[in-house]
């Protein structure tokens, strides 16, 4: 079964086209790479495929399902709930000092005691005698306006790149975006966030869920720190450690979550061949524990070395798709791109 | 962590040590025969009422030095306290408290002159009257805080926990001004009149008052509108105004909060109506940012009390020795702070005891005092019964008055 | 007055006060867009600029001036004003903001607030000039009268409608500025350097831009912007106070974020909305609700258009 | 993880003595009514610090949620309307109330990019004293509410002058908020917000829900601030007048936080501490010092040391950030977040 399937992948950027028309079909339990050479839109696709862009077109789904909030009945309700509120809100402010005048003001006699009952009473009264423009007027307009909003904003976040991380696709980036403040465990940490159950309310009061999750998650984070070979810097700064080390809490940090697919981008830029082969050792073993892996690379060893199916992408397109052995036979793709790695 | 603890250590010693520095020099007092009687303002110092209050002092101070600082042989001191922080740039309750809180404390002090805004009254009322200290506005003018029935239903009980009156004030309160204030703008031929109010205590508390006497009386009040006293001009608000009419524009508000700058657009708008403004505009520093060309003839100010060239007797020689100190005629502000600091050196010389109860039970007692006001008494609310309203108007860039308002 | 006229009057009105507002906000978007800080001394440089030109009318003598003369006494606080701020601006950003370069945009901030602080408080003094025109110093903080060199008598006659010499002098002025400085940020080597170093400034170093100094001239730029509305705002308006730099500065940056931070075009018309709005509000409610109104709609526009106006979405670089 | 705990400590630890320490000085010498101040100031920063310093959303309108909390305390507790639930009740409520106010202002906008949310942050507390000031039926517009409540512990209500009691109750209610907070900070929610100020695009990849977590700290923020404004109503026994909560004192508070040491809790203590006590005791001593040596004359503007405290004030922020870039006690929070 796919865990990941792009297909008609087009992303424009005003009169730029940086990826057309690619289509991309990547199976559970793969190493499946992008390769390209510079400029040829790898992290673009990444990108829109993560949520990050809105692909100008394409369709993409995450095992046969497209990630994206819909119209459910949740949502209906959560517009109309913000029509009716903002709509009993809008009519209250805007004529509030009348109420406050006829229920409040009318009712309370100074350290008398306050007759709530009449006042309740008034307070309906007084607005069911509310002039139309007042009342019914306001409130739609306020409803309409509050119930826009809440469209607004729940359409812009439909397919947001926490709504995908969240259905199990991490990802690493290109330039190593980590918690440069945080330490390590806690960079892992962050990766496990949304596994987590203990919310505002029991941090706030150290409820008993709070310290057993910490302890379990804790745990957790170490075994993988361990896991990409970081056990022992545990504790200190994200941003104190070297670079090399870098991308393995990035891979660590991705991982956290227990996602079924990870996409990579460029793992082993900047390493050394001692640390590429153990990328490469690495790249596996997350393989083998079960996450489908998807890489955009330029160092052909490892791409070479580790991939099951390739995809050579050029300006924006794709020129060709297959095993590693095909590919190096592939002479367009040989021109395209190996001619020029070589080289370099 | 090694290096925070010498950082907070440090900044806490430095912080106490430079406190401690100011408050002993600020401790330091003068002996004499008898002792020492205090005597504290506490005004909007920083910010923008410092015009106001900067003339206040300078009454203040002039009628102490006129005493020489010494009464009976006791020594009377004098400090300037600031309501107001550099941060609000106006007056902070927060510190208002603090000053009322140190006065309470000081033993030695027998007076509180203050408040400038009738909020910070609010605030140091009671605090002053478990204090038992008496206090003296030159400034408020909210009826709440003396008159029953006036403000909200615990007013003004509610400043007097003890029960005990200690608070006076030695200006009218708004409920009077406003009243003469509509009196007068329909004897000056008024139909139809437009309201504005700057949405302060002060300023919206005269208008609501104005409103009220216009309707009464039978004028057409055609608009009554909130300014923000921060806007750069008011030419739309100004159009709005042409476009109803009125003859005359009122504007309860004070010169810091842009009586001058509505003249000036009413003018370049081509409004030729009249324009009334309450006391909080009877300073030089009104005609100054108007610009006297817009207020020329067509302006009209109310003022409690006498103007100062129109003082006979006591208020003539305060406004000589006024002008010989400090080189200018004193305004309506100066004026008020001579009052309240003459009204309680007085009472300090007629006190039985030279303490807190005597002076206050003195400053109660107050009767046919000759001020600069007039002659006036306190009446057992602690609002002075001086009725005197005067009517001023602009012309050459001078104030002049024109009539003494009353009914 | 007739309800169109006083709709057409209003609309005037609107569009004087927008321009004022426009000029101020194009200071605010040029720093910002350079260096991503809200200049909160922006407000209060501006309102210097307004005590210089004051100042210099009381040294020459101006209203004395017969009215031609007069054109040539603004020109000379027009200039004289656009020197002194943009001076100013430029050894704000050499003093206070420099240094701060690589610390947390928040430092920044905050040395910004300092300085509108400090400014601020320069006005007190300067207000305490014994001059003539500050009324001798005597009251340090009272609002100071700006004699009206422009006349605000109707050139329309006798019609209900009034236009004034001031709204035709705050066109003259504001315009030709707009559109120089779009030729200048457009055209010229200068604004490409300020273009490249908004963009990015490390790469723009990297190319041989001296960062520091487009910085500098980019902010004496913002500054002389700044000088030329204060002397337009002070002929318009008539009064300058040492406080009015934190409204006028609010409105232009309101005006600044309406329109999208960063766009200049942006900025122009987000000041011309603003005073038509508030021209509008004053007319049609109350004018006790206008900031409210304003506030409501730029929240309302930046719900719909997050990035303002005329603001462009700028897409992180991942 | 310990370090920062002991620097909280000790600095709560001598806030505690200060009073003992008072009672052996002069009379002019106490400072601990003007560090009531510093508390009240400090609340309310940390609350601004949940929002900006943990969380890195620029709020230039802190006050106005101080003003909200103020004004709710006042009209759910004054005998001039006819809620009057009380002094615990009242307090307690201003939290949810603040929260509310927090999340109404939020929703709309908090996805908006940094500085265009620090707009709409100054715009709304401009606004909401324009409301105030507006809806007088209901606020009493610029005259206040008062008296307002106070605690009693089975005696008789506290007044303005017993100020050892307020000065402990300000403390125990700091001690409290300080510990609150740090337990948001050191859980996954305080994790979430520092992931979203380093890189929002980064934790929003790692499945963070990034609009929930910034709208609890806004709110948890909002809710903090409304706390510091209802206590402090609560001391004066009135709400002063609606631009008592004015952005100026949004300023401070974000100067408290980013002098302090943005996004650690020692250092907007410390923060507090030397900001208000630059501007309410030392300042104001100094000022009436001068005053008592004659010093201070008429005429000329520059002789008042009145007129001196704003430019003294923005001098020590320009300075300040110039020398501590990060603050004076800035946090490093790989350590303190565990």
């Amino acid at each position: 079964m796919s865990v990941l399937s792009a297909q008609g992948m087009t992303m424009r950027f005003g009169g730029l086209v940086a990826v057309q028309d690619v289509s991309l079909t990547v199976q559970e339990g793969e190493i499946f790479a992008v390769i390209g050479p510079n400029g040829a839109g790898k992290t673009t696709l990444f990108n829109a495929i993560t949520g990050i862009y809105e692909p100008t077109s394409g369709v993409v789904q995450f095992s046969g399902r497209e990630v994206r909030l819909g119209w459910t009945a949740l949502t209906i309700a959560r517009i109309a709930l913000a029509f009716v509120l903002i709509g009993c809100t809008a009519v209250v402010a805007i004529n509030v000092e009348s109420l406050w005048t006829r229920v409040i003001n009318a009712n309370y006699v100074y350290l008398q005691p306050f007759p709530w009952g009449k006042a309740a009473g008034d307070f309906f009264r007084a607005l069911a005698e509310l002039p139309f423009s007042a009342g019914i007027a306001t409130g739609c307009i306020g409803g309409c306006v509050g119930a826009a909003t809440t469209l607004i904003l729940w359409w812009r976040s439909r397919r947001t790149p926490d709504v995908i991380a969240r259905s199990g696709v991490a990802r690493t980036f290109q330039n190593i975006r980590l918690f440069n403040e945080l330490s390590l465990v806690q960079n892992v940490l962050v990766g496990m966030d949304y596994r987590m159950k203990a919310g505002f309310w029991s941090a706030l009061l150290r409820l008993p869920l709070f310290f057993s999750e910490r302890e379990r998650f804790h745990a957790e984070a170490e075994k993988l720190l361990e896991f990409v070979g970081l056990a022992d810097r545990a504790d200190s700064a994200a941003g104190s450690l070297p670079y090399g080390y870098r991308r393995r809490l990035e891979i660590a940090r991705a991982l956290a979550g227990k996602p079924k697919l990870i996409l990579l981008d460029e793992p082993a830029a900047g390493m050394n061949p001692s640390e590429v082969v153990d990328l490469m050792a690495l790249i596996r073993r997350v393989r083998d524990a079960g996450t489908t892996v998807v890489l955009i690379e330029h160092h052909m060893r490892l791409v070479m070395g580790v991939s099951d199916r390739i995809l050579v992408l050029q300006y924006g397109k794709q020129i060709a798709e297959g095993t590693p052995a095909e590919i190096r036979a592939n002479s367009a793709c040989v021109e395209a791109y190996l001619g020029t790695e070589s080289h370099g | 962590m090694k290096n925070t603890l010498p950082t907070i250590t440090f900044i806490l010693i430095a912080s106490l040590g430079l406190f401690a520095s100011f408050a002993a020099t600020a401790a330091q007092q003068s002996e004499s025969s008898k002792g020492t009687l205090h005597l504290v303002s506490s005004l909007p110092r920083t910010g923008s009422a410092n015009a106001q209050t900067s003339t206040m002092v300078n009454g203040i101070k002039l009628a102490i030095e006129e005493v020489n600082g010494q009464i009976d042989g006791w020594t009377i001191t004098y400090q300037d306290l600031d309501d107001a922080s550099p941060q609000r740039g106006n007056w902070d309750p927060t510190v208002e408290a603090q000053n009322a809180n140190a006065a309470a404390k000081d033993r030695s002090c027998v007076g509180y002159i203050g408040t400038f805004n009738s909020g910070a009254a609010k605030v140091a009322m009671p605090i002053l009257n478990r204090a038992g200290l008496v206090m003296v506005s030159p400034a408020n003018t909210y009826p709440g805080l003396t008159k029953p029935g006036t403000g909200e239903a615990n007013e003004p009980m509610v400043y007097r926990p003890t029960g005990k009156i200690n608070y006076f004030r030695v200006v009218p309160a708004d409920d009077l001004q406003g009243t003469q204030a509509a009196n007068w703008a329909k004897s000056l031929g008024a139909k139809k009149v437009f309201i504005l109010n700057d949405r302060e205590l002060y300023g919206k508390g005269i208008a609501d008052v104005f409103q009220k006497r216009a309707k009464e009386i039978g004028m057409e009040v055609v608009g009554f509108e909130g300014t923000d006293a921060k806007a750069s001009n008011y030419r739309p608000l100004v159009t709005k105004i042409k476009a109803v009419g009125p003859d005359l524009v009122y504007f309860g508000g004070t010169t810091q909060s842009n009586a001058g700058q509505i003249a000036k657009d009413l003018r370049a708008g081509g409004y030729e109506g009249l324009y009334m403004v309450p006391d909080g505009c009877f300073e030089q520093a009104f005609i100054e940012a108007a610009g006297d060309s817009n207020l020329n003839d067509k302006t009209y100010i109310t003022f409690g009390g006498l103007p100062a060239e129109k003082l006979t007797g006591r208020g003539a020689t305060f406004r000589e020795a006024y002008h010989k100190r400090y080189g200018s005629d004193p305004e309506a502000y100066a004026a008020y702070g001579y009052e309240a600091a003459r009204v309680l050196l007085d009472a300090i010389a007629r006190a039985k005891t030279k303490d807190r109860a005597g002076v206050l039970a003195a400053v109660a007692e107050t009767v046919d005092f000759d001020g600069v006001l007039g002659k006036w008494s306190f009446d057992a609310n602690g609002d002075t019964s001086s009725k005197v309203m005067s009517g001023q108007t602009v012309k050459n860039g001078k104030f002049e008055f024109v009539k003494v308002l009353g009914d | 007055m007739q309800p169109h006229e006083v709709f057409l009057q209003q609309l005037i009105t609107g569009l004087s006060n927008g321009m004022i507002i426009a000029l101020i906000a194009l200071g605010y978007t040029m720093v910002y867009g350079i260096i991503e800080l809200i200049n909160f001394a922006h407000g209060d440089v501006f309102m210097l600029g307004a005590f210089l030109a004051l100042t210099l009318l009381g040294v020459l003598g101006m209203e004395a001036w017969s009215p031609t003369w007069r054109i040539g006494g603004v020109a000379i606080m027009l200039v004289g004003s656009a020197l002194f701020c943009g001076g100013l601006n430029w050894t704000l950003d050499r003093v206070a903001y420099r240094s701060l370069r690589r610390a947390s945009k928040l430092s920044l901030l905050v040395s910004a607030i300092g300085c509108s602080f400090i400014c601020t408080n320069l006005g007190l003094f300067w207000g305490g000039v014994p001059m003539e025109v500050f009324a001798g110093g005597v009251a340090a903080a009272a609002p100071k009268d700006f004699p009206q060199l422009i006349p605000q008598t109707n050139l329309l006659g006798a019609s209900a409608i009034r236009i004034t010499p001031a709204d035709i002098a705050v066109v003259v002025v504001t315009v030709p500025l707009m559109i120089g400085l779009v030729f200048l940020v457009n055209r010229t080597r200068m604004g490409r350097a300020m273009r490249a170093v908004a963009q990015d400034a490390t790469a723009a170093a990297l190319m041989g831009i001296p960062v520091d100094r487009v910085i500098g001239i980019t902010f004496f730029i913002g500054g002389a912007l700044g000088g030329f509305a204060s002397v337009v705002y002070a002929l318009y308006n008539n009064t300058i106070g040492f406080q009015m730099g934190y409204r006028a500065g609010m409105d232009a940056f309101t005006a600044a974020v309406v329109g999208g931070i960063g766009s200049l075009p942006g900025a122009v018309l987000g000041g011309l909305t603003i005073g038509l709005v508030r021209a509008m509000s004053d007319q049609y409610l109350e004018t006790q609700w206008t900031n409210t109104i304003v506030f409501g709609m730029l929240v309302m526009i930046l719900i719909f258009r997050p990035s303002g106006l005329l603001g462009t979405t700028r897409r992180e670089k991942v | 993880m310990r370090g920062r705990f002991g620097a909280i400590t000790i600095i709560l630890t001598c806030a505690a003595v200060v009073p003992i320490v008072d009672l052996a000085l002069p009379e002019s010498l106490r400072i601990s009514e003007a560090v009531r101040g510093v508390f009240l100031y400090a609340i309310l920063a940390l609350g601004l610090n949940v929002v900006s310093g943990y969380a890195g959303l620029l709020n230039l309108g802190i006050a106005a949620f101080m003003a909200i909390g103020a004004y709710a305390f006042a009209i759910l507790t004054c005998e001039i309307y006819p809620f009057q639930v009380g002094f615990w009740p009242g307090i307690l409520l201003t939290l949810p109330i603040g929260a509310l106010a927090g999340f109404v202002l939020g929703a709309p906008t908090l996805r908006l990019r940094g500085d265009y949310l620090a707009i709409v942050t100054l715009g709304f507390g401009e606004i909401v004293q324009d409301l105030l000031k507006n809806l007088d039926t209901v606020t009493k517009g610029t005259q206040g509410i008062n008296p307002l409540p106070s605690p009693s512990f089975g005696g008789e209500a506290w007044t303005a002058s017993d100020e050892y009691k307020w000065y402990y109750l300000l403390l125990a209610v700091l001690v409290i908020v300080v510990l609150f907070v740090r337990n948001l900070e050191r859980s996954r929610l305080g994790r979430a917000w520092f992931s979203i100020r380093q890189d929002e695009l980064a934790s929003r990849s790692m499945g963070i829900r990034v609009e929930r977590v910034k709208m609890l700290a806004f709110s948890t923020g909002a809710a903090i601030a409304a706390l510091a404004g209802g206590l402090s109503a609560s001391v004066l026994s009135s709400t002063g007048e609606p631009s008592n909560y004015d952005f100026q004192v949004s300023i401070l508070a974000l100067c408290i936080v980013i002098v302090g040491g943005i996004g650690g809790i020692a250092g907007v203590l410390v923060g507090a501490l030397v900001m208000v006590g630059l501007n309410s005791i030392v300042l104001v001593k100094a000022a009436a010092a001068l005053a008592a040596l004659g010093i201070g004359g008429q005429g000329n503007v520059l002789l008042s040391p009145n007129n001196w405290k704003y430019l003294i004030f923005g001098l020590a922020l320009v300075l300040a950030v110039r020398l501590k870039p990060d603050g004076l006690l800035p946090p490093r929070i790989e350590r303190s977040m565990r």
